[in-house]
């Protein structure tokens, strides 16, 4: 298996991702479309491991699940409370400041 | 490709190991950081263990306490001429120990010094039910207006968890100029974003939009870091190593590939310029560059305000720190490909940050919209690759810095019964209520617009010679034209303050804290003296402008 | 080296500036003392350095030189010419004068514009620690500090940084101390003023900004910043400019002095400025600050860049006669004595750029002399219509009639301060211009002629009003109006003596003068046409 | 000796100061100052001029420089003075009838409360009379020329509550101020032509130029010239310049300032040697002018307007003659000096019967005076005597002398100019008799005043006022104004006479002015018979049409000419229309433009940044998932940007 395709699936799974984040409404959504990216970098990370041969990209991926989970508790924290403040974890009702 | 081409790992799995020697740290040059670090780790402990009346004066204390000793590791270290001949790459090429890391290093630790300050600002909002409060909310858990945070208010509880997190915070940015390969440059970015999107969410008064603003910069930062990441990936994908100093060689074609497998890696430039794209995004999105500027007018506004002062001075410093490492250590090879699109960038962000905060209402956005354009004239300086452009970027992250969290400061102390008051109008007549303040103001508004004898105009001339000695004799008078643009809201506030008669509702003035005095103090005395006579801070600057590789 | 004269003459007033500020709130009348002491102390500072100069010595002379910002080459480097002294000399004379003749245009008023809001609520809560009196003075010695530095300034850089900073202090005079007759309600005014106080500072900033990158470009291509320096490095040849760079560069100073000075069509600011800022500020700002552009382009335009100077004269003649003739009859078209005053001034400014872009010895000494004289003459004028303002509260002229009959004096001051403006023989403003105008017709006799427009003009706008103010049968409201007080007097006698000993005996000035025209003249190599005929002298 | 010419300056300027300067506790004595210091300058005058007489005609020139005035690269100007024959000339003239003029002001300005000031104003005058005619470069003459220029503004302005004076003080130094403009244009000319502007090297110079240059020079001479001495086109000031008291317009408007246009012609007679187009425009606008003032003379009803039209007519005849070249250089000035005579006593003459009549100046309402102010009628009537050049008077000899140039310049010109100076001659001769029967002949039309109709602008609106109710008193003025018309009339008598016997004066102005006799085409003899005969049909006209029928108190409506005669031949409307509502209409338009657009741009700059900004501003739309596009967009443009930038 040529592991140049992991790499096409990467690109595709971080545009997902992306696109996710732009068209989603929900925090909480969008949050998941962003790990999604995350890990299509993952992916990616280990697929050049893999051809270049050495261990780097591996040892990244492992440091991006640690830097992911974090990101889980820092965001989780925050779109909780903004959902408790407000009843509704859409992004777009967010929207006080503006201009 | 064929599948020969492709390394067999078992087979490597297959040989003895043989054994991993220990990785040697130089733990005397990474003390800085580390100091910051550990002290943040106690801060932890003590809120975990100290009981919350004494937690306050403790944490304040600690969290100085470390700072102090940081700062003095850095001149410490700058001193032992680590800044200039010893300058070399510490803890298995992780970290770079040099001119630029230990100023900017030094620059942010004293700008986070004076934040700490004015975080520890408890006078300046009424007491509530007999316990002195700070601008940060009493209970950062419970609901907006509920029974909970009442309680919470009554019960005098406070947030001391900010200290521990600015100092997080902090000893990221500590990391981030310094890092010296794409790894701890991820993770560097990521230890001061977390905690600052926590910082964002805590204010005491209007909560909404503080945690509006902290979901906002949340979710726009990650979006950012995952691109970051990608692009890293992909420059790993090119070079086959994430430190500068490989991908600079493969960059710049001293590497002979041996290996025909990686030619289509190593040789594809597409992977080179896409990563690189995509990873000097990630930065331009920190320093608030256009367009992925529009996270800050509404952070800025929503977090509370001595974190705005905070981000705004030390997250920029940082920032542009590691994009001055990645541009000039990394990519000078590069140099033809990234310059034009930098010039693009800072032109729309000088232009764009001036033309817009015409129009602003709310002294927050306006200073949030003046850090656009001052990024956009930091990034003339960039440009210039030239040992002139780093040290001019270096002198003007220093005096901008300091010239923000005091003029962020000041906004603190201007207030009426909905806490700060920040709409514009308010501000009018301030110059006839409090000629001091608004004298104070005056001076952090001039030296913003760059007037001289103040640390504005020798910065601005320091980046603009830089540029125009680079070869940017355009950028300069695109920058000069901005900054007219910019001069004019500068004025428009001086203005409301002095020559507009006051409103009856007006705010008052509160009176400061030593803490918040000294803040304040440090921005003027700081503004003018790099005004008047800033040729020491120049020459430390011109000193600290080589990176090391 | 010896003593340094020229910082003391800069540092004693700024000094001065800092104390006066500090004065507490009730000692008011101690601030104003002080402020006028410091003043006087620096007028004798400044005559010092007119007696210690050696008008036939070098060019720069009592230079100082120190290290300043070395990362930029940049040098605090102080030195005087003829030129320099003369305009130092005008500026400590001319202090004075401004601080006694605004002695109570910063006393706090229930008029005045710094007084407490309408909001009686929070007075009571927060009384006012504004203390106009001492800011008023404190920033009219700063400016003075800053104007005569940048006299002095024989570095590009150092004069640049105070030829902007002198914004900051003159925008406070104007719009925090405007005139407190103005037509229409107190909001209007102040409106009106911080217009005013806004237009003058983005104007100046935005040359000012144009010239940095000026500034720099010249740096990049000098390397240096030191007028000596540079002059050196041209005349052995080390360094030429790329004739477009220089063009260049000489717009980017050019245009910053152009508006200083002001120039058509740079000149919108001024009549709005020196309308809304009381008397003194509006002397200050047309007879001592716009005195440094017109400074400037003699000694920089001039100075660094000959070949564009010479490259840019025609289109700047045009623009010097259109300032002429455009700002004489906008003079003649104004309802507001004050606003005529500052149309007038921009048409003697074009004379003055006449005169240096002439490249004649006789234009540029005309010029030179020119700045002098229209600096006092224009304060006389200004002081006394001032001191009328005063008393009727209004600045239209349509109000007055009759004055003359009521208080001679004044009308004879007002007459005498108008006559020096439209340059009577006798009075000092004559002998410029008439050099400026010999010295224009030698080269072009063609923008000669069409100069002396101006002459009848002037005569026109100034007889027009005093005729409307003075003259005629006495307007009920000005019947009780008093003569000139002593303190006016004391202000406008001076004055009038200057302009008539000035008039009948300048040789002083034109000896001071001349050495440093012929400098100049040498560094654009230019030489005087010659006559047709050779008379026998 | 030399050193006294300063003081001939120096005492009336001390006086001025003094005057002007002191208090009210000059009030008192004021007047008695002022005349002792013009009376000091006189007998400086008197002392000089014997000394002078004491010479050979040609070192007769006295030079005194007393310091460099502005010293510049290539440009000298002095303050120096000469004095020659001809400044000897203007100088006893100047201060002679200046003293004159100060006693009679004694009585006149009696009753006025600021009389100091105006005796100020007198020695100022004369101070700047005298260094215009004791200059000896162009640059100080231009001093003493505006100088004179203002005494004149501040003299005819005196009145200031009077609208009307200060308004004709404004007009009389603007229109002085268009011909200064060529005074200076001609220095300028001459810096640049000869590299000084000094009368001696200048003069001797001309010869090394070309014609054109010196013709420039000359008619911006003349420019300044018309402007000083009223001629036409700049003469329209001289008839309300009668605002002022009337010894003001004596001494200026009449004896000395207006004729300081022909010194600076005579003065410059070398440059006009060397231009003979410029001398024919001088000759031009002398014609012109001396028909103009003698036609505007006619028709006025106002006795001091008449008489300055005759004194606008008279300096015609000067610049005629000044125009003429050496034929007529002598001839100008001598009449100039005779003309000082009699036209001062004329005006003297007429104040004294405006003091006796409340100020009337409306020779319509006078009629029959002669019995009551007999010294008046005396003087008055021998002065007229003397201007329509009655055989034997100054005028006689001065103005025929002219007439007979006027032919001597041969050629059409010579006859053209001959006859148009004869017709001047006639005119004068009727509008003087004229002035003379309104004045002293006739009814007494001021009696039973109840029918007048309310009276031309009179010299003071109190008096016109009272006037209109109680009629006036005349009766004769007092000694201090009677002895100086008295005297006045002598020089009026004799003065011709006294130069024209063995022609002492051209002898004596000879080494300045170079006289040569041009060869007449008429005999000496001719001329006046010719002189007599229309002198005789101009009186016999004016006593047909006046003396004969009785004066209409209100003027009749007249003729088309009349008409427009009263109207200085509409040229002041001519004036109103074009200049002042032109200019009036330009100014405006300015303001507006100024206002509209040069500000108009700045502002709209402003303006359209705001728009600019507000538009920008929109983009901020609060929604985090805009901003996540801006940045996604933001990325893809940096990508393909990079990619362009390695493809480019």
């Amino acid at each position: 298996m040529n592991p140049v395709n992991y790499l096409y699936l990467a690109s595709l799974l971080f545009a997902i991702g992306a696109t996710g984040v732009l068209i989603r409404r929900n925090a909480i959504v969008v949050f998941m479309c962003i790990e999604l990216m995350l890990n299509a970098c993952n992916l990616a990370l280990v697929a050049f491991s893999r051809m270049h041969g050495n261990l780097d990209g591996q040892i990244i991926a492992f440091f991006t699940m640690v830097v992911a989970a974090a990101e889980v508790v820092v965001g989780l924290a925050i779109i909780v409370s903004l959902f408790r403040s407000r009843h509704s974890a859409s992004v777009d009702d967010a929207s006080l400041m503006k201009l | 490709m064929s599948a020969s081409a492709v390394h067999s790992l078992w087979t490597m799995a297959a040989d003895p190991i043989d054994k991993i020697d220990a990785p040697k740290i130089e733990y005397g040059q990474l003390s800085p950081m580390l100091i910051v670090i550990g002290a943040a780790v106690i801060g932890v402990l003590i809120e975990a263990f100290v009981p919350r009346k004494t937690r306050y004066h403790v944490q304040l204390f600690v969290s100085v306490v470390a700072l102090v000793a940081a700062f003095a590791a850095v001149v410490g270290l700058a001193a032992r001429g680590f800044g200039t001949t010893k300058a070399h790459i510490a803890a298995m090429g992780a970290i770079a120990v040099d001119g630029p890391a230990l100023f900017l290093q030094g620059t942010i630790l004293l700008a986070g010094l004076v934040a700490i300050f004015t975080f520890a600002e408890r006078r300046l909002d009424p007491e509530a039910h007999g316990n002195r409060v700070d601008s940060f909310a009493a209970q950062a858990g419970s609901v907006p207006g509920s029974e909970g945070e009442r309680a919470a208010t009554k019960a005098g509880f406070t947030t001391t968890e900010v200290f521990p997190l600015a100092l997080f915070a902090i000893g990221g940015m500590l990391v981030f100029p310094a890092a010296n390969d794409l790894l701890t440059l991820f993770i560097a970015l990521e230890v001061f974003s977390l905690p600052l999107y926590l910082l964002c969410a805590l204010a005491r008064r209007k909560r909404l939009m503080s945690q509006e603003a902290a979901v906002k910069y949340f979710l726009l930062g990650a979006f950012a870091s995952a691109f970051t990441l990608f692009g890293i990936a992909l420059l790993y994908g090119y070079a086959g190593s994430v430190s500068y100093a490989t991908i600079a060689n493969v960059v710049e074609g001293n590497v002979k590939t041996i290996d025909p497998a990686l030619a289509d890696t190593m040789g594809n430039d597409a992977l080179l310029l896409i990563g690189v794209a995509m990873v000097v995004m990630g930065l331009l999105f920190k320093v608030g560059a256009v367009p992925f500027h529009m996270w800050t007018p509404d952070v800025y506004q929503g977090a509370p305000t001595p974190v705005t002062g905070f981000m705004a001075a030390a997250t920029k410093v940082a920032a542009f720190g590691a994009l001055l490492r990645l541009l000039y250590v990394v990519l000078p090879g590069l140099r033809w490909d990234w310059r034009p699109v930098m010039w693009g960038v800072a032109i729309v962000t000088m232009l764009v940050g001036a033309i817009v905060a015409i129009t602003q209402t709310d002294i927050k956005r306006l200073l949030a919209y003046s850090s656009i354009a001052h990024a956009g004239f930091i990034l003339a300086g960039v440009i210039a690759t030239t040992p002139d452009g780093v040290s001019s970027v270096l002198f003007y992250l220093a005096a901008y810095s300091f010239v923000t969290i005091g003029a962020f400061a000041v906004v603190t102390l201007v207030r009426d019964a909905g806490g700060e008051a920040t709409h514009l109008s308010k501000w009018a007549g301030l110059g006839r209520r409090s000629p001091l303040v608004a004298a104070v103001f005056a001076v952090f508004l001039l030296a913003f617009a760059g007037i001289p004898l103040t640390s504005g105009f020798t910065g601005k001339f320091a980046v603009f010679k830089a540029a125009a000695d680079g070869g940017a004799g355009a950028l300069v008078v695109i920058g000069v034209l901005s900054s007219a643009i910019a001069a004019f809201f500068y004025i428009r506030v001086i203005v409301l303050m002095f020559f507009s008669e006051p409103k009856a509702d007006g705010p008052t003035v509160a009176v400061p804290s030593p803490l918040t005095m000294t803040a304040i103090g440090v921005g003027v005395a700081v503004t003018l003296v790099l005004g008047v006579a800033p040729q020491y801070f120049l020459d430390l600057a011109g000193q600290a402008g080589v990176f090391v590789r | 080296m010896s003593f340094p004269l020229l910082t003391a003459t800069a540092v004693l007033p700024a000094v001065g500036a800092i104390v006066t500020a500090a004065v507490p709130a009730a000692r008011r009348t101690a601030a104003k003392w002080l402020a006028l002491l410091v003043s006087l102390a620096t007028l004798a500072l400044a005559v010092t350095v007119l007696v210690r100069f050696d008008p036939d010595g070098d060019r720069y002379q009592l230079t100082e030189s120190r290290s300043w910002i070395a990362e930029f080459g940049v040098r605090y480097e102080l030195g005087v010419d003829g030129i320099g002294v003369a305009l130092i000399a005008l500026t400590a004379l001319l202090i004075p004068f401004i601080i006694l003749a605004g002695w109570h245009d910063a006393d706090p008023s229930p008029s005045s514009p710094l007084r407490s809001s309408k909001g009686g609520a929070d007075e009571t809560k927060a009384p006012y620690k504004w203390r106009p009196t001492q800011g008023f003075f404190a920033l009219i010695l700063a400016v003075e500090a800053m104007v005569i530095i940048s006299f002095e300034a024989t570095d590009v850089f150092l004069f640049y940084v105070f030829f902007e900073a002198m914004l900051i202090p003159m925008y406070f005079l104007i719009g925090g101390f405007g005139d407190r007759a103005h037509a229409g309600s107190d909001e209007n005014a102040s409106a009106q003023r911080s217009y005013a106080a806004v237009k003058f500072l983005l104007y100046n900033l935005v040359g000012g900004l144009i010239m940095l990158a000026a500034v720099i470009g010249l740096y990049v291509v000098a390397g240096s910043f030191s007028l000596q320096e540079i002059a050196e490095a041209r005349a052995n040849g080390s360094l030429d400019m790329a004739t477009n760079t220089e063009r260049l560069l000489f717009l980017g100073f050019f245009f910053a002095f152009a508006v200083k000075a002001p120039l058509w069509p740079l000149h919108t600011w001024l009549p709005n400025a020196m309308g809304e800022s009381t008397a003194p500020v509006a002397v200050l700002i047309t007879a001592v600050v716009d005195k440094v552009g017109t400074f400037a382009m003699l000694r920089f335009c001039l100075g660094l860049f000959p070949e564009a100077s010479e490259w840019a004269t025609p289109v700047i003649l045009v623009l010097a006669l259109v300032s002429i003739i455009y700002g004489a009859l906008l003079a003649v078209g104004q309802r507001d004595i004050k606003r005529l005053i500052a149309y007038a001034s921009i048409s003697h400014f074009g004379f003055i750029v006449l005169g240096i872009f002439a490249m004649t010895s006789q234009g540029q000494s005309g010029a030179t002399l020119y700045m002098v004289n229209h600096g006092i003459s224009t304060a006389a004028l200004m002081l006394v219509a001032g001191f009328l303002i005063s008393r009727r509260g209004s600045r239209l002229i349509a109000d007055y009639g009759g004055v003359q009959k009521v208080a001679p004096v004044l009308a004879g001051t007002f007459l005498v301060g108008g006559l020096a403006t439209l340059s009577l023989p006798g009075l000092a403003p004559f002998v410029s211009e008439f050099l400026v105008l010999v010295g224009a017709f030698a080269r072009y006799p063609v923008v000669g002629i069409i100069a002396t427009v101006g002459i009848v003009l002037a005569a026109l706008y100034t007889l027009v009003l005093y005729q409307r103010t003075m003259t005629g049968p006495v307007k009920p409201e000005v019947s009780a109006m008093p003569d000139l007080r002593v303190r006016e007097l004391v202000v406008i006698a001076p004055l009038i003596a200057l302009l008539i000993g000035l008039g009948v005996y300048p040789k002083p000035l034109t000896d001071l003068v001349n050495p440093a025209v012929e400098h100049t003249m040498s560094d654009v190599q230019k030489k005087d046409p010659k006559p047709e005929v050779e008379a026998a002298k | 000796m030399e050193n006294l010419i300063a003081l001939l300056v120096a005492a009336p300027l001390l006086g001025a100061a003094v005057l002007l300067c002191g208090g009210r506790a000059l009030d008192r004595v004021g007047h008695w100052l002022g005349t002792l210091l013009a009376a000091a300058s006189f007998v400086f005058a008197v002392v000089l001029f014997t000394d002078m007489l004491g010479k050979g005609a040609e070192e007769r020139t006295l030079s005194q420089h007393l310091f460099s005035w502005i010293p510049v690269e290539g440009f000298q100007a002095d303050v120096a003075f000469q004095l020659d024959q001809l400044s000897m000339t203007f100088v006893l003239l100047i201060s002679g009838v200046g003293t004159l003029i100060h006693v009679y002001s004694i009585g006149y300005m009696e009753h006025d409360e600021r009389r100091r000031r105006f005796f100020g104003y007198l020695n100022l005058f004369l101070a700047a009379m005298l260094l215009l005619v004791l200059a000896d470069n162009y640059l100080l003459l231009y001093v003493g020329w505006e100088g004179v220029g203002l005494a004149s503004y501040l003299l005819i302005g005196f009145w200031q509550h009077k609208p009307s004076a200060a308004t004709a003080a404004k007009k009389a130094f603007l229109v002085n101020r268009v011909g200064d403009v060529g005074l200076s244009i001609a220095i300028m000319l001459m810096f640049t032509t000869f590299g000084t502007f000094a009368f001696g090297p200048v003069l001797e110079a001309t010869g090394q130029t070309s014609e054109g240059k010196l013709t420039a020079i000359g008619l911006m001479l003349l420019l300044a010239a018309c402007g000083k001495s009223a001629q036409v086109p700049l003469q329209s000031w001289l008839g309300d310049a009668m605002e002022g008291p009337t010894p003001v317009s004596a001494l200026i408007h009449a004896a000395t300032m207006v004729t300081a246009g022909v010194y600076l012609i005579v003065r410059s007679g070398a440059i006009f040697n060397g231009a003979p187009d410029a001398q024919l425009v001088v000759t031009i606008v002398g014609a012109v002018t001396l028909l103009f003032g003698a036609i505007v003379g006619c028709a006025k009803d106002d006795i001091k307007k008449a008489l300055a039209g005759s004194t606008m007519s008279q300096i015609g005849y000067m610049i005629l003659a000044a125009g003429l070249g050496p034929i007529g250089y002598v001839f100008a000035i001598m009449h100039l000096v005779t003309h000082g005579f009699f036209k001062a006593g004329l005006f003297l003459g007429a104040g004294s019967v405006m003091h006796g009549m409340n100020d009337e100046v409306n020779m319509r309402k006078y009629g029959g005076l002669r019995k009551y102010m007999p010294v008046t009628f005396v003087t008055f009537g021998l002065g007229y005597l003397a201007i329509i050049g009655f055989p034997g008077l100054s005028g006689f000899f001065s103005k025929d002398k002219i007439i007979e140039a006027a032919f001597a310049k041969g050629g059409a010109e010579g006859w053209i100019l001959g006859s148009v100076a004869l017709l001047g001659a006639a005119i004068t001769a009727y509008y003087m008799t004229r002035v003379m029967i309104m004045t002293f002949f006739g009814e007494e039309r001021w009696r039973h005043r109840a029918t007048a109709s309310p009276a031309q602008p009179s010299a003071e609106p109190a008096a016109q006022t009272e006037g209109a109710h109680d009629e006036p008193h005349p009766h004769e003025s007092p000694k201090s104004m009677t002895i100086p018309m008295i005297v006045l009339a002598f020089g009026s008598v004799f003065a011709g006479g006294f130069f024209s016997i063995g022609d002492r004066f051209t002898h004596w102005l000879e080494p300045v002015t170079h006289h040569d006799h041009g060869d007449s085409p008429l005999s000496a003899a001719t001329v006046t018979g010719a002189t007599m005969v229309v002198l005789v049909i101009g009186v016999a006209l004016a006593y047909v049409q006046y003396g004969r029928r009785p004066v209409p108190v209100t003027a009749p409506r007249g003729s088309l000419l009349t008409r427009a005669a009263r109207r200085d031949l509409l040229q002041d409307d001519f004036n109103h229309v074009v200049l002042v509502r032109g200019g009036e209409h330009l100014t405006r338009s300015l303001v507006y433009v100024d206002h509209s657009l040069v500000d108009g741009v700045v502002n709209g700059t402003a303006a359209s940044m705001g728009g600019l900004s507000g538009r920008l501003r929109k983009l901020q739309n609060g929604y985090a998932r805009s901003y996540a596009v801006s940045m996604f967009g933001g990325a893809a443009v940096l990508i393909a940007a990079t990619l362009l930038m390695r493809a480019v």
